[in-house]
């Protein structure tokens, strides 16, 4: 049974890593072997989800890299397949035939076969593993176009911030270790003694919340979206992002025993669903307001996995999965056809391209959780568990839900506005606004039927969610006690979604003509509430000086060269060097400075002169005679 | 009253071999002068024949009422003296070649070897003050051989410096006589300590500036550079490698036979000794231009880690197996580098060391292996020398001593690489500069064989060593 | 005359002559100081042989040395200052001072 | 068999000296090439007949100096099989790049063959002065490569820093191990039997100064931080394959003697000042990331990073040598993982300074803002850089990572602080790497004014044949550990129990 496990691994491994080594070489058929191999792999999914494989192997000394499909893993390694397959089918269109598609696709493979890693990983090392890949990949999707600084700027900070809370994992690791329990099994993490439980926990919430751009990292996802269409439809939207939250979902078992973690998890994912559902709605840009709406979308999966509620979380992402990559894919075809991803020019997009039109509008709907649709039944799901946690939990969740429903309904007023009457106008005027890369080409079919398909599925999924039918998705979650969203409180949300939508429908073309007097708050959430101006002035900023300083320490102490200083420039530098010349090799050039002047010194008793060298001798060996003779 | 002369066979072929040397230089021709050469190569190794056999057939024994001591000390010195000699005859064929007094040459070289040897076995003052003089007297007159401003003024400072010192050791030997009642160490060693201490410590300490004035230690140190650097190239290696040889082997016997047995602190003296001769050595050293006067301090600073033995010679037996070891090593090692030294004669100063390697591989090899050699870095024999001395010294409880010999051995780095860095780089000018045209063959097959010696004694070092740990005898 | 008397004699003899040799700039005086050094040892040599050991011979075989010492270094002397007049046209030390450093 | 490994390499330098100057310098090349492939053969074969539990294999001990107690004793283990494989890799890797190599080749091939003899020896040497005469003659075998085919005008006094600064530390490494030799009775110096006899144990204050000798001499070699100032001249100066094999090679001589001298020798005073080099680690690893992260040198860079990576060692090594809050399974965890890492720095860094060779060889500079844009011209050069960088700041799926995650894991237990301050350390080499990639090879094309009219070459096959093998090397063990750590880590069991007792 194992070797299916390890198929299901290896195929999008292997395949992607051939192909991203072919590069331009076989740049036309890479679309097709992609697709070929993503396909496999979703037949893999859904053999390895009904077989339900285990398979391990000696990784270090006494502890084993284990893999197990179980029910939660099942259902996200299908979810995945499919979200890779159906954006692959649509990526042709995205990239041109003179880009390198070889290394896209061996990317995006590599990408899906570390995340199939992640998600059925048992034990810390293979996990810490694949969410590593996770980030490398997705820094060079990102830089894709890497001919463009600003891109590559882009993705360096996404992978650096990522990195930095991906420390958490290693943390997480040493305490484990250190904790007892030597195997690093994830189940196992609870049994681990005293603090280094707390210190795991930790370390493990930090890497999550990191991954899922949840408060305080989420800045690193508005970067994110310099990547082309296709990769922020695929990583950023439906499995990256999820990690996280599919991580806290895993190890909820290990945030109660702590004791502290689900509160804290819980509220942290409330508050950044509240808070980026803000930032949504003041985006002006088509791809920023999606990226805040996935951090808060995952906002509500977190405080389904503080709350302990399994199978919400998991539809919750199942569901967000669906919309949110046609949404993208959507999105990244208008940015290539016409040229803009600001909300004012893609009036009128739907009617443009109608069936492209009809999936986004239909994943908008399903995202503003509008009563028949699917994240309106998982979000019924999670805001039950959380009322039964605590009320307060509940009103943030129903806040945030109307949020959703707020930004969702601002995207597809625009979008479904009629046609402006100078329509080549606008064309031109679109072309070169923010980077959209070529002339406008219409979406060809490859790219709608796939958003279609998620749109449909992001609407139908709810079906299997509603009270009547969730039994049997309940069952393949694993169960445990579930709340299910008894009729008054579904009708409280649905009546709150369609309210704040008509709201939103009404007030909107009022603001759309008034002048732009952007208030303070706004402009704050417009700049995704200058985390990054804050984690750049709290952090990058004091490491580059603190480097610079040590740097500037250690050339002056290597070659000692003091105009090197000064061209550097540093007032807090010329004052040091003012002081002395100490650094750490400035000791050593001392030393031989020393000697040399002990060389000049001994070179002189040798003048040359005879009679100096008889009272030299003759001095020394009476001095010689005293020391004998007085110390005895 | 063993009057057996068999014993002193290397000392009396020495000695016959300069007479009917200089007997042969009146009566050959100017032109066949060579022979004399030959003859005293014979010489050397009909000595170290001599030495092994009596090294081999195990015959230590004092002749000559007691006088001089054939033992373990005297055999390993008898194997650095001829072994040198044979090196510095084969050397200096091409300086001294039809030079009007050639065999005059070879003949004071033979008699200062002789003299050298009569230090190293000495067991009495009066034969010690001999050998003393055998040794120094024709050295001075080689000094000046080359009859130049230069040469005459170093053989001056030499003569009048060894002049002064051996007056002192005169002196010392009446004063000890005075105290002891007598000039044979035995029984110095068992009347001194009843002598009053002050008298004792005047008497030894001039005996022991005549010795030091030999070995080139500090506070008698003044005429090491000047000679060194006015005299011809092989004198210069004589003058600081074979006198030496005997001159710290006949202090090791006189510190071992009289001076332990008196009350007073000689390991004290000896350790600061060492000290100052490492420190001033190595320090004076560092920005010399002439490389004769390079070396020459280098022979100062290798003699104050020769010295680093002495303080602890009466605790351990490492001692004196390490003395005379190192000894070996440092005589092979400093005639290579002094052998190439004479293989250029054109090149005085560093400067005109500079890119070597390019057209004579050998003699950079040469140099790359005596100098490194000299630092002490394996697998050269100065290394396993060096090792030992400082075993010795950690074993006899003067570690500080021990640490500042390690702080010298890097400061003795610094001016060694002065010298090899150059020979790597570039030479300005593709054809060979006028510095590198080599005196001949001869100096130049010396320099490797002494090179390849310093290597093998690094590498077999193992066999030498149970030789050098024979009792001294009374 | 006592045995400290000649000894007085011996240590008067041997500081005149060490005072000649630090202090004279002539090789040729410097050679006398040393000479009158050794007088000095030969009269110590005599009287310890004398007053201390007359039993064995040993001083006497000092003395002699001593003298051969006198001998030799005063021949070496006279060598070397020739042969610096030679070359140099110099027999004084100060003027012998081109090796230095 | 193991003699024959080590001196292979001499035999063909002798050869090649003595040969006829009428030989080609293309045939002294190739004879390089030959006698590395020959010998990384033979290492292969050692590797495939070594049994992991054997202890110490392949022992040959015959008396060199028996008065001093010296012996010629060779053998190979856990711990030195390793790194006796990289080393040979690596010469082999230098050989095949310097097949281009124009100045004074066969000299050049002479020092290189002699330097493999000496590293090769040094890891295999089990008697402190065979350690003591390689450590001593690696340095002057560098010395003479930098000073004679340096780069810059400073060639020579970059040599001459480096000599004196190491040539100090083998110094003091020889006063310890004179220490040790005399504390043992009868005084031998051979390694084995010194840990049988654990002859320190009782003396401490004696056992600290020994120990404190051989921590500097070690220190500086490994360079931490206070040591360390010498280490950016030499690379800057040294040719390509010098400071490739000056880091992939020489560097662990200082790493390898704490773990087969210093700890098993020392016990009781290495646990007592374990807590030094924990600390002297943690400083080197944040200090050199930090200090990498402000270089605009490239080059200079890489030989910071290294500072890095040699702080893990000793943390890990530190931390090995506290039992208090640990068990064994995690201190031996922690010395797989400091064996492991010298075997990927080897590899990785290596490869990083083969690759800078062909930077300076097409661009003239090392200077990171001279150049920009570079995969479009070169392509397969950016990749091989990019590869190594990423597994330099330790990506999983290469050697980085496995090395990197064992040492930080095991060390954690006992040293929580300074492992938490060293994970930093993980981030700035990160940012540091990514920064350097996107100054030098992203962005528009923009190329040195010394670059040649015809552009910036792509990897040519001979600089692709050095490269490739070492970062597939990397890969190999960074994919599949197993065949490595089932070498490494009963090697590390006994060490951690030496140190324990």
């Amino acid at each position: 049974m194992s070797a299916l496990l390890w198929a299901l691994i290896a195929l999008p491994l292997g395949a992607g890593a051939a192909l991203l080594l072919s590069g331009r070489r076989w740049n036309a058929l890479a679309p097709g072997l992609g697709l070929a191999a993503a396909a496999g792999t979703f037949g893999l999914a859904v053999a390895s989800a009904v077989f339900r494989p285990e398979a391990s192997a000696p990784l270090f000394a006494g502890v084993r890299a284990g893999l197990r499909v179980d029910g939660l893993s099942a259902v996200l390694v299908v979810a995945v397949a499919a979200v890779t397959t159906a954006v692959l089918v649509a990526s042709p269109g995205e990239l041109g035939p003179r880009e390198n598609r070889g290394r896209f696709f061996g990317l995006m493979l590599l990408f899906a076969g570390a995340m199939t890693v992640t998600v059925t990983a048992t034990t810390l090392p293979p996990l810490l593993m694949a969410w590593e890949v996770m980030g490398a990949t997705s820094w060079a999707l990102i830089g894709f176009w890497w001919h463009r600084p600003d891109r590559v700027r882009a993705a360096d900070t996404a992978f650096v911030t990522t990195r930095a809370a991906d420390l958490g994992l290693y943390l997480a690791a040493g305490a484990a270790m250190a904790g007892g329990v030597g195997s690093l099994d994830l189940t196992a993490l609870t049994g681990a003694q005293g603090g280094w439980r707390h210190v795991a926990c930790a370390g493990l919430v930090v890497a999550a919340l990191g991954k899922s751009a949840q408060l305080p990292f989420s800045f690193w996802l508005s970067h994110a979206m310099r990547g082309p269409g296709p990769v922020s439809a695929l990583l950023h939207s439906a499995t990256m992002v999820a990690a996280g939250a599919y991580l806290l979902l895993r190890l909820h078992p290990l945030l109660v025993a702590t004791g502290w973690a689900a509160p804290l998890v819980a509220w942290t994912g409330g508050v950044t669903a509240l808070a980026l559902g803000v930032v949504a709605v003041a985006q002006r840009a088509l791809k920023q307001l999606l990226a805040a709406s996935t951090s808060s979308q995952v906002g509500f999966m977190v405080l389904a996995a503080g709350v302990g509620d399994p199978s919400g979380g998991t539809l919750q992402l199942l569901a967000h999965a669906a919309a949110k990559s046609a949404l993208f894919l959507a999105a990244g075809a208008w940015l290539t056809s016409l040229g803009t991803e600001q909300l004012p020019a893609l009036r009128g997009a739907v009617r443009r391209h109608p069936l492209l039109g009809a999936g986004f509008v239909a994943g908008a709907l399903a995202l503003a959780g509008l009563p028949p649709l699917s994240l309106w039944v998982a979000k019924d799901e999670v805001l039950a568990a959380a009322r039964a946690q605590s009320p307060g939990l509940y009103a943030l969740g129903l806040a945030a839900a109307a949020v959703a429903a707020g930004y969702s309904v601002k995207a597809l007023w625009y979008v479904t506005r009629p046609l402006p009457h100078d329509h080549d106008h606008d064309h031109d005027h679109g072309q070169e606004q923010d980077g959209g890369r070529r002339g406008a080409r219409g979406p060809t079919r490859s790219v709608s039927t796939p958003v279609v398909v998620l749109a449909a599925a992001a609407v139908f999924l709810g079906v299997a969610a509603l009270p009547g039918l969730s039994g049997p998705l309940r069952g393949v979650l694993g169960g445990g006690q579930q709340h299910a969203p008894n009729p008054w409180e579904m009708a409280l949300s649905a009546a709150v979604a369609l309210a704040a939508a008509g709201a939103a429908w009404w007030w909107l073309p009022r603001s759309a003509h008034a002048p732009r007097t952007a208030s303070a708050g706004k402009r704050w959430a417009a700049d995704w509430l200058s985390m990054e101006r804050a984690a750049r002035a709290v952090l990058v900023r004091p490491a580059f000086a603190l480097a610079r300083a040590l740097a500037a320490f250690d050339d002056r102490a290597v070659d000692g060269a003091v105009h090197h200083l000064a061209r550097g420039g540093l007032t807090l530098a010329r004052g040091a060097a003012r002081a002395d010349d100490h650094g750490l090799d400035g000791a050593v050039r001392a030393v031989a400075a020393g000697c040399r002047r002990l060389g000049a010194w001994a070179r002189r008793p040798q003048t040359g002169l005879l009679h100096q060298y008889y009272a030299q001798a003759v001095v020394g060996f009476t001095l010689l005679l005293s020391i004998v003779l007085l110390v005895r | 009253m063993n009057e057996n002369l068999a014993a002193l066979l290397p000392e009396t072929i020495l000695l016959g071999a300069a007479v009917v040397g200089l007997l042969a230089g009146s009566l050959l021709p100017r032109r066949r002068q060579w022979a004399v050469a030959v003859l005293a190569a014979a010489a050397c190794l009909a000595g170290l024949a001599a030495t092994a056999w009596t090294m081999a057939t195990g015959r230590e024994q004092t002749v000559f009422a007691h006088t001089f001591a054939v033992d373990a000390a005297t055999g390993l010195g008898r194997l650095a003296v001829l072994g040198g000699l044979l090196l510095l005859v084969a050397m200096a064929t091409r300086t001294v070649r039809s030079h009007a007094r050639e065999s005059e040459f070879y003949v004071l070289l033979l008699m200062s070897g002789a003299g050298t040897l009569v230090l190293a076995g000495a067991n009495d003052l009066l034969l010690l003050f001999a050998g003393f003089l055998l040794a120094g007297v024709p050295a001075y007159a080689l000094a000046a051989f080359a009859k130049d401003g230069r040469g005459t003024e170093a053989a001056l400072k030499y003569y009048l410096l060894g002049a002064l010192l051996g007056t002192l050791m005169l002196a010392g030997t009446a004063v000890l006589y005075g105290a002891g009642g007598s000039t044979l160490y035995s029984d110095l060693r068992t009347t001194l300590p009843h002598a009053s201490p002050a008298l004792v410590a005047v008497g030894s300490l001039a005996v022991l500036a005549g010795v030091l004035f030999k070995a080139g230690a500090v506070p008698a140190h003044f005429w090491v550079p000047d000679a060194t650097d006015g005299a011809l190239a092989p004198v210069a290696a004589h003058v600081t490698t074979l006198t030496k040889v005997g001159g710290l082997i006949g202090a090791y016997r006189l510190a071992h036979q009289v001076l332990w047995g008196t009350a007073l602190d000689w390991p004290g003296l000896f350790a600061l000794l060492a000290a100052l001769s490492m420190s001033l050595g190595n320090l004076a050293a560092f920005f010399q231009t002439s490389v004769q006067r390079l070396l020459a301090y280098s022979t100062i600073g290798q003699v104050g880690y020769l010295l680093v033995a002495f303080p602890v010679a009466a605790r351990t037996g490492l001692a004196q197996q390490s003395l005379l070891f190192y000894l070996l090593a440092y005589t092979v090692t400093n005639l290579g580098a002094f052998a190439a030294v004479t293989a250029l004669p054109h090149a005085r100063t560093l400067e005109d060391y500079r890119g070597l390697a390019r057209h004579r591989p050998a003699l950079a090899a040469v140099l790359v292996v005596c100098l490194l050699g000299l630092v002490g870095t394996p697998p050269t024999g100065v290394f396993l020398g060096k090792l030992e001395v400082f075993q010795a010294a950690v074993e006899g409880g003067y570690t500080w001593l021990a640490a500042l010999a390690v702080a010298n051995t890097v400061a003795s780095l610094f001016y060694y690489l002065r010298w090899l860095a150059p020979l790597f780089r570039p030479a300005p000018h593709e054809q060979p500069s006028a510095a590198h045209r080599t005196a001949g063959r001869g100096p130049v097959a010396t320099a490797c064989a002494a090179a390849t010696a310093s290597l093998l004694l690094g590498l077999a070092g193992g066999t030498l060593l149970p030789l050098t740990t024979g009792p001294l005898l009374r | 005359m006592t045995f400290e008397l000649v000894l007085v004699l011996a240590a008067g003899l041997f500081s005149v002559g060490l005072f000649g040799a630090l202090s004279q700039q002539s090789i040729v005086m410097i050679m006398m100081g040393i000479e009158l050094m050794i007088g000095g040892v030969i009269v110590a040599a005599a009287d310890f042989w004398h007053f201390l050991a007359p039993a064995a011979a040993d001083g006497q075989v000092v003395i002699v040395v001593a003298v051969v010492a006198m001998a030799v270094e005063m021949a070496m002397g006279f060598a070397v200052t020739t042969a610096l007049y030679r070359a140099r046209q110099v027999d004084t030390t100060d003027m012998a001072r081109e090796l230095k450093g | 068999m193991l003699t024959l490994v080590t001196f292979l390499p001499l035999l063909a330098c002798v050869g090649l000296a003595l040969a006829p100057r009428s030989v080609p310098d293309r045939v002294c090349a190739r004879v390089w090439a030959g006698t590395a492939a020959a010998d990384l053969a033979l290492v292969v074969g050692l590797w495939v007949g070594f049994d992991p539990h054997g202890g110490m294999q392949y022992q040959q001990n015959h008396p060199w100096i028996p008065a001093a107690g010296v012996g010629y004793h060779v053998g190979v283990d856990g711990l030195s099989l390793p790194l006796v494989a990289m080393t040979c890799l690596l010469f082999l890797a230098t050989a095949l790049y310097s097949l281009r190599e124009t100045r004074r080749v066969r000299s050049y091939v002479c020092l290189f063959l002699f330097l493999q003899t000496v590293s090769v020896g040094l890891f295999v040497a089990l008697d402190l002065i065979l350690f003591f005469v390689f450590f001593d003659l690696s340095l002057v075998g560098m010395f003479f490569v930098i000073a004679g085919w340096g780069h810059g005008g400073r060639a020579r006094a970059a040599a001459l820093t480096f000599f004196l600064y190491t040539f100090t530390g083998s110094l003091a490494l020889l006063l310890g191990f004179i220490g040790l030799s005399l504390a043992a009775t009868p005084h031998t110096f051979d390694l084995l039997e010194l840990v049988r006899g654990n002859p320190l144990a009782g003396q401490g204050l004696y056992a600290g100064l020994v120990l404190l000798a051989l921590g500097v001499g070690l220190a500086v070699k490994t360079p931490t931080v206070p040591f360390h100032t010498w280490l950016p001249p030499a690379h800057t100066e040294a040719p390509a394959a010098g400071s490739a094999i000056l880091a992939g090679v020489l560097l662990k001589m200082g790493a390898y003697g704490f773990v087969r001298i210093a700890m098993p020798l020392l016990p009781g005073s290495w646990r007592r000042y374990a807590l030094v080099f924990v600390i002297v680690g943690t400083v080197s690893v944040v200090y050199g990331a930090l200090v990498a992260l402000a270089q605009t040198d490239f080059k200079r860079m890489i030989a910071y990073t290294s500072v890095t990576h040699m702080g893990y060692i000793l943390l890990a090594v530190g931390a090995a040598g506290v039992l208090a809050g640990t068990d064994a399974q995690a201190r031996s965890l922690a010395v797989t993982g400091a064996v492991v890492q010298m075997v990927s720095h080897g590899l990785l860094t290596g490869a990083l300074f083969l690759l800078t060779g062909v930077l300076h060889d097409r661009g003239g500079t090392y200077a990171m803002d001279a150049y920009s844009g570079l995969s479009s011209h070169a392509p397969r050069f950016a990749a091989a850089t990019g590869v190594a960088a990423f597994a330099g700041l330790g990506i999983p799926g290469f050697s980085g990572f496995i090395a990197e995650f064992q040492i930080l894991t095991g060390s954690l237990a006992s040293q929580a602080v300074a492992t938490t301050c060293a994970l930093t350390g993980l981030l700035i080499t990160a940012a540091l790497f990514l920064r350097a990639l996107r100054h030098m090879f992203l962005g528009p094309s923009r190329l040195p004014a010394a670059a040649p009219a015809t552009g910036f070459r792509d990897l040519v096959p001979s600089e692709a044949a050095a490269t490739v093998p070492l970062l597939g090397a990397a890969l190999v063990i960074g994919v599949a550990p197993r065949f490595l750590l089932d070498v490494v880590e009963p090697a590390s069991r006994t060490v951690t129990q030496l140190v324990a007792r």
